[in-house]
């Protein structure tokens, strides 16, 4: 049974189609791409899943459960987690501490154990801050946790919010493209650290214009163009299938 | 049933009162998303200057004429000199409202120095023009007429300017999307001071109005009305002119019929009470429009 | 809004605060225990009450406008419930202060959390009007319900605080320890919960709330818990206010323009700081009576004072982003420690 | 724990080591005197600022007055030693946390013996206390709070007493202008709900029909309702309870909506704003008046020059009172014959002193009676009415 499955997901703003019953799957421990030109709806979609935006019509069952109607809190509280296209980190606070706050819906000491300091805030915080060093440490931002977030390049602040994504143990993260803005040796160093992901456990969707990235790592890949499915399958036969490099390269579609 | 008709009148005109007052509210929060607090002490320099040009024996209606334009251009030079350098620099939204609290102190306490107009009430020449009317025995005093007239004129040409001429479109444009405006080749923020500077000439307007219907003055006049005037903005849905109106007449007779029936000192905070349901039920006010944020 | 190069030179100052802030703790605490002993007139006596209690009321606000991001413009609204709710309790009930003052903290808590509910599907700006109305709505019900507040007659008498029989009034310093250690534990209070989980929410909710949504904060109950927990300090320093006074108090006490005053403590300390609270405070107090010779000239010098500050360190006065490390909580940091020695071991 | 506290700490020293600095001289310096032949010096406190400074200001310049008299005729004999008065001012915006500051200001100076002062009732409430504690003779001119003077034995006040005053507004209204339906309107004050009260009990007694009473907010400036409602009883005389900021705007209202009405103030609205204000509408107002600048009497007339000379207008009711106060306390002192503020306090109860506000004595617990006179606005100028 896969982890994820969305069937036939539509989304409508007023007259504008944006996403056209769209059905796909993804399995317990897969890396899956979803491309497409711009505006294609890619993004559109990632908020479906994360409750953004409540889908016009279609269901998506998560773990056999359906999310299509939950807030995005009970979402992520499911196990799904996020980036965003254009970076949405904590800007004025350290780079530890977007982490941390990644950890916040697991945190079960409550707001009285914080203002007295008692022995299950003391024990719970020290938990959770070294849970945030060891995935920042893991990601290669260990020696950066005190900087502040809008002082990082644009490559590490990539990074930290994909941390922070972690931070909340979802099962299934969704990376809105991570590779943006990275130069090669960054977006080299980025795929070695999806890769690691994948072997601890983590099932991953990845939106990304970088097709050396999607390519390597992808296990299955699908194609969005003007809000419908064109095509799914493995990178090599989206490679040469001559619909993608259309869509891509735009041009008459026969209908 | 004839004193629930007398204070719907009396309603109306204070009504007119905060409408006047509210569109320059309305106008300067449409474009920046701002709540001008000094808007309530230029309403109360716009009438002190009346005051003082008839002190000097200029004829009453140019004494209107020159604090007019003198109030716009006071209101111009607190956006130039306060906001502006704000707006380039970015600067969190809380520090323009601040700002703006500055000001207010600024020009209120500056008339009522010592060496200026001193804090002492002063009387204000009538605007009773010609005799009043008698329905019944309701009197309605002339001023009442001139101030609902002149209103009504002072609004259709603001109405006439934002939404026919080519200033008003850039002044829509840049309500709507100041970045998108200024790469349209829009001046944002000369259409910013201009905005200003109609808000100023209306709370000066305002000024002289109301001033000549109570015929009373003092410094801290602009505070209490000012706060009241934009609880009616806000009512109306603020950002759009004649919701300012429609606001300000609701908050008007409102206020009259809770003090002819519950007492006249629930009338000051009746504004709010108003203010606060209607922001529960609807919150961009009766007319406002509903801001989509795009994700 | 990119932090200037002044921030270095801070940097040093700030560490060196950090390094040696036990001695200097002792040092301070000591002084301002003994201050009484150090024959401070009545008046540098009256002042710090006056500031320890205002940066009390700033920091109330500070967790909804530092925090959180909300601007009110009502919190006199609170600091009245909590003035009136422990006068009333203790003059007409026969409560001891401490209960009434409490009770004061209580019910400004839970008018915090009625204004918090619905309000909250408002955004920023039309929040802060609804504050500005609650504010005058509470002065409107505190003239007219006489049979309760007394109206404009105000309430008198209202008994001081007692410890094992010894009165904590102004004249003979006890009140001030009273105030001192008050104005620390809310400070305390305030740094724990900023330096919390929840205070980490709060934050992140100003920042951007919607990717703190989509990190499962409902940010609607954080609102409301900060609405809560700035009514509750605004409250508990109202309910000292009465012995400030001379033991009465009455509906103008609690005008708008005393919203402005913590407004402007906030705004002018620094916001988010709370340090800047006791300088906003100081600056606050001491303002009118050094420039008392200006007259009228204070007002407009004050509102000077505020354009001046918003063009050129809209942060406030001690608003700078801190430089130093991220403090680890102790036991992580043992971890760590351990972490390293067992590697340098292999 | 330590940490946190530490560093609250540290900081709060070094800004309230600023404070501390501020507060430690208060304005005004402190002289060791008394002795021989030294300086008394009167406190006086009112807001000098903001929206009442007209108030506080004509405190100060009333007192001002009384000591540049007395030092011309030599300074205040006391005992053997004779000392010249200075009048301190403090302005307290009509604030009760400011006006809390001035009086620990003033009763941390030795030299200061008396404090004429505080103008609002609730500002009064506030700081009396801490001169009773400290034994500092606290007269106000214009405190009306019912429970003012009874906060101790060296509060007094020097202002009409509600009940008394309200009466002759009474008679006015009833005996003399014969009002077949009388109005009261009062500002929602502590001092307006009082008087407003009174009103309506003098009136009751005095057999007359009470038809309606309203109430508005001191700052109230449309009185559109009000008038309707008076109309609609068809009162034809109004007892107003309201300061001139209030009695001249309604008489402007009176008059543009052509309501042929006759008002009747309180002391308070003898005071020439009212006339500039209210121009031709003030014709015909009515007020009970303890002191009346047009009072034949030579030294009544002898105080209105000396006034106008120095201050270039006539003084109104709440200034003489202040002037009469300044007196009262320094015959006091001069009848203790000692600069022992029990002394003093007990001299002030002897008070019998003839001043501008007419006859005044004290009673028991403080408070003063005074006799009124009935004026009226003629002309654009008070004159003792004519019915």
């Amino acid at each position: 049974m896969a982890l994820l499955q969305a069937k036939e997901i539509t989304m409508q703003f007023g007259g504008l189609l944006a996403v056209d019953s769209v059905s796909f799957h993804v399995d317990k421990g897969e890396i899956v791409s979803l491309i497409g030109p711009n505006g294609a709806g890619k993004t559109t979609v990632f908020n479906m899943l994360t409750g953004v935006y409540e889908i016009t019509s279609g269901a998506i069952e998560f773990e056999g459960k359906e999310i299509h109607r939950k807030t995005p809190q009970e979402i992520v509280d499911m196990g799904i987690s996020r980036t965003f296209q254009n970076l949405r980190l904590f800007g004025k606070m350290r780079v530890i501490e977007n982490v941390l706050v990644g950890t916040h819906i697991r945190t079960k000491y409550n707001f009285f154990d914080g203002l007295l300091r008692t022995p299950r805030y003391q024990k719970e915080e020290a938990e959770k801050t070294l849970k945030a060093i060891d995935i920042l440490e893991s990601i290669g931002l260990g020696d950066k946790i005190n900087e502040l977030a809008s002082n990082l390049p644009y490559g590490d602040q990539r990074k930290v919010e994909i941390a922070r994504a972690i931070a909340t143990d979802a099962k299934l993260i969704l990376l809105d493209e991570p590779a943006a803005g990275m130069n090669p040796a960054e977006s080299e160093e980025l795929l070695r650290f999806i890769r690691e992901l994948r072997d601890k456990g983590y099932t991953i969707i990845l939106i990304e214009h970088d097709m050396g990235v999607v390519m390597n790592i992808s296990d299955r890949i699908y194609v969005l163009d003007h809000g419908k499915m064109i095509a799914n399958g493995l990178p090599r036969e989206i490679a040469n299938n001559p619909q993608v490099i259309e869509a891509y390269l735009g041009g008459k579609r026969e209908k | 049933m004839e004193t629930f008709i007398g204070a719907v009148i009396n309603g109306l005109a204070l009504g007119m009162a905060y409408a006047l007052i509210a569109v320059g509210y309305s106008m300067v929060f449409g474009v920046l998303r701002l709540i001008n607090f000094a808007h309530g002490s230029i309403y109360a320099f716009g009438a002190y200057m009346v005051y003082f040009f008839i002190s000097i024996q200029v004829g009453l209606f140019w004494s209107i004429m020159i604090a007019i334009v003198l109030s716009g251009i006071l209101a111009m030079l607190v956006d130039k000199l306060a906001l502006e350098p704000l707006r380039k620099k970015q600067s969190i939204p809380i520090a323009s409202l601040i700002t703006t609290v500055g000001v207010s102190f600024i020009i209120q306490n500056g008339l009522a120095l010592e060496q200026v107009f001193t804090s002492e009430k002063k009387g204000f020449p009538s605007l009773n023009l010609f005799p009043n009317i008698m329905i019944g025995n309701l009197t309605i005093q002339s001023s009442q007429i001139i101030m609902f007239a002149v209103a009504l004129v002072l609004l259709a040409v603001l109405s006439y300017i934002v939404n026919k001429t080519k200033i008003g479109l850039s002044m829509r444009a840049t309500e709507q999307n100041a970045r998108a405006a200024s790469l349209m080749g829009v001046n944002t923020n000369f259409v910013i001071s201009f905005t200003f500077f109609l808000g100023g000439c209306s709370a000066a307007i305002a000024g002289t109005l109301i001033s000549g219907y109570y015929q009373i003055i003092s410094p801290t006049m602009g505070a209490t009305i000012g706060l009241k005037a934009f609880a009616a903005a806000v009512v109306g849905g603020i950002g759009v002119l004649y919701g300012s109106v429609v606001g300000g007449l609701v908050v008007g007779v409102v206020e009259c019929i809770a003090a002819q029936y519950l007492g006249s000192n629930v009338r000051d905070p009746m504004a709010f009470v108003i203010l606060i349901l209607i922001l529960i039920i609807k919150p961009n006010g009766l007319f406002g429009k509903k801001g989509v944020s795009k994700v | 809004m990119k932090e200037k190069k002044s921030l270095n030179l801070l940097a040093p100052f700030e560490s060196f605060v950090d390094k040696f802030k036990v001695p200097l703790s002792i040092l301070v605490g000591a002084f301002l225990i003994a201050v009484p002993f150090l024959g401070a007139s009545r008046v540098a006596m009256r002042n710090l009450v006056m500031i320890f209690l205002y940066a009390m009321l700033g920091m109330g606000l500070n967790v909804l406008l530092g925090y959180v991001g909300q601007v009110s413009l009502g919190h006199a609204g609170f600091y009245a419930i909590g003035a009136y709710t422990s006068a009333i309790l203790t003059t007409t009930y026969g409560w001891s202060f401490w209960t009434g003052a409490i009770a004061g903290a209580c019910v400004a808590a839970l008018i915090g959390f009625l204004l918090g509910l619905p309000t909250l599907r408002l955004s920023g700006t039309y929040l802060t009007i609804v504050t500005l109305g609650f504010g005058e709505i509470v002065l409107m019900v505190l003239r007219q319900w006489e049979s309760v507040t007394n109206g404009n007659y105000g309430i008198r008498s209202i008994p001081v605080p007692e410890l094992f029989g010894w009165e904590l009034t102004l004249s003979n310093g006890g009140f001030y320890w009273l105030i001192l250690f008050l104005s620390t534990v809310t400070a305390i209070a305030c740094y724990t919960i900023k330096n919390s989980n929840a205070g980490r929410t709060l934050i992140a909710i100003k920042e951007d709330e919607l990717a703190a949504t989509m990190m499962g904060i409902k940010t609607t109950r954080y609102k409301i818990l900060a609405f809560v927990v700035s009514a509750f300090i605004t409250g508990l320093a109202g309910a000292y206010y009465s012995v400030i006074n001379n033991g009465y108090i009455e509906p103008n006490n609690f005008v708008f323009n005393y919203s402005i005053q913590i407004l402007s403590v906030v705004i002018v300390g620094g916001m988010g700081t709370i340090r800047g609270m006791y300088f906003g405070s100081a600056l606050l107090m001491m303002f009118p009576q050094v420039f008392r010779f200006l007259n009228q000239w204070r007002f407009v010098i004050y509102g000077l004072l505020l354009v001046l500050m918003m063009q050129f360190r809209p942060q406030g006065a001690l608003g700078w982003q801190s430089t130093l490390p991220y403090k680890l909580p102790r036991r992580a940091k043992k971890a760590l420690a351990e972490r390293e020695k067992a590697k340098t071991v292999q | 724990m330590k940490k946190v506290l530490a560093v609250l700490l540290a900081l709060a020293m070094v800004f309230v080591l600023v404070a501390c600095g501020g507060g430690e001289t208060p304005a005004g310096g402190e002289t060791e005197s008394g002795a021989e032949g030294g300086v008394i010096k009167i406190a006086v406190a009112g807001p000098m600022t903001g929206d009442n400074a007209e108030y506080g200001i004509g405190f100060a310049n009333a007192a001002k007055l009384v000591a540049e008299q007395v030092n011309a005729e030599g300074g205040v004999k006391v005992g053997d030693a004779t000392y010249t008065v200075e009048i301190v001012e403090f302005d307290d915006k009509n604030e009760s946390d400011e006006a809390l500051t001035i009086a620990e200001q003033i009763v941390s100076t030795p030299d200061i013996y008396g404090v004429i002062g505080h103008f609002s009732s609730g500002v009064c409430m506030a700081a009396a206390p801490t001169y009773q504690d400290a034994q500092y003779i606290n007269i106000s001119p214009t405190s009306s709070h019912a429970d003012y003077s009874s906060i101790g034995d060296y509060i007094f006040r020097n202002n009409t007493v509600i009940t008394v005053e309200t009466r002759t507004g009474a008679e006015i209204a009833i005996n003399d202008l014969k009002g077949t339906s009388i109005g009261v309107l009062s500002i929602d004050t502590e001092w307006g709900q009082s008087a407003g009260n009174a009103m309506e009990e003098n009136v009751k007694d005095l057999g007359g029909n009470l038809a309606i009473r309203q109430e508005v907010a001191a700052t109230q400036t449309d009185f559109a309702t009000e008038i309707a409602n008076f109309r609609a009883q068809n009162v034809d005389v109004i007892l107003v309870a309201g300061m001139y900021e209030t009695l001249a705007p309604f008489a402007l209202a009176c008059d543009s909506s052509d309501y042929d009405v006759k008002l009747v103030g309180c002391s308070n609205a003898y005071t020439t704003s009212l006339i500039d204000i209210a121009g031709e509408a003030a014709e015909g107002i009515y007020a009970p008046v303890a002191f009346f600048a047009g009072n034949p009497d030579p030294d009544v007339q002898a105080y209105v020059k000396a006034y106008t000379d120095k201050y270039g207008a006539a003084p109104s009711a709440l200034t003489t009172q202040a002037y009469d106060s300044t007196y009262i306390l320094i015959e006091a002192i001069e009848r203790a014959g000692s600069l022992d503020r029990e002394a003093i306090k007990d001299a002030m109860f002897e008070t019998n002193f003839d001043g501008m506000s007419g006859p005044t004595t004290f009673d028991e617990i403080g408070d003063a009676m005074k006799v009124f006179t009935k004026i009226m606005v003629k002309d654009g100028e008070f004159v003792v009415a004519e019915f």
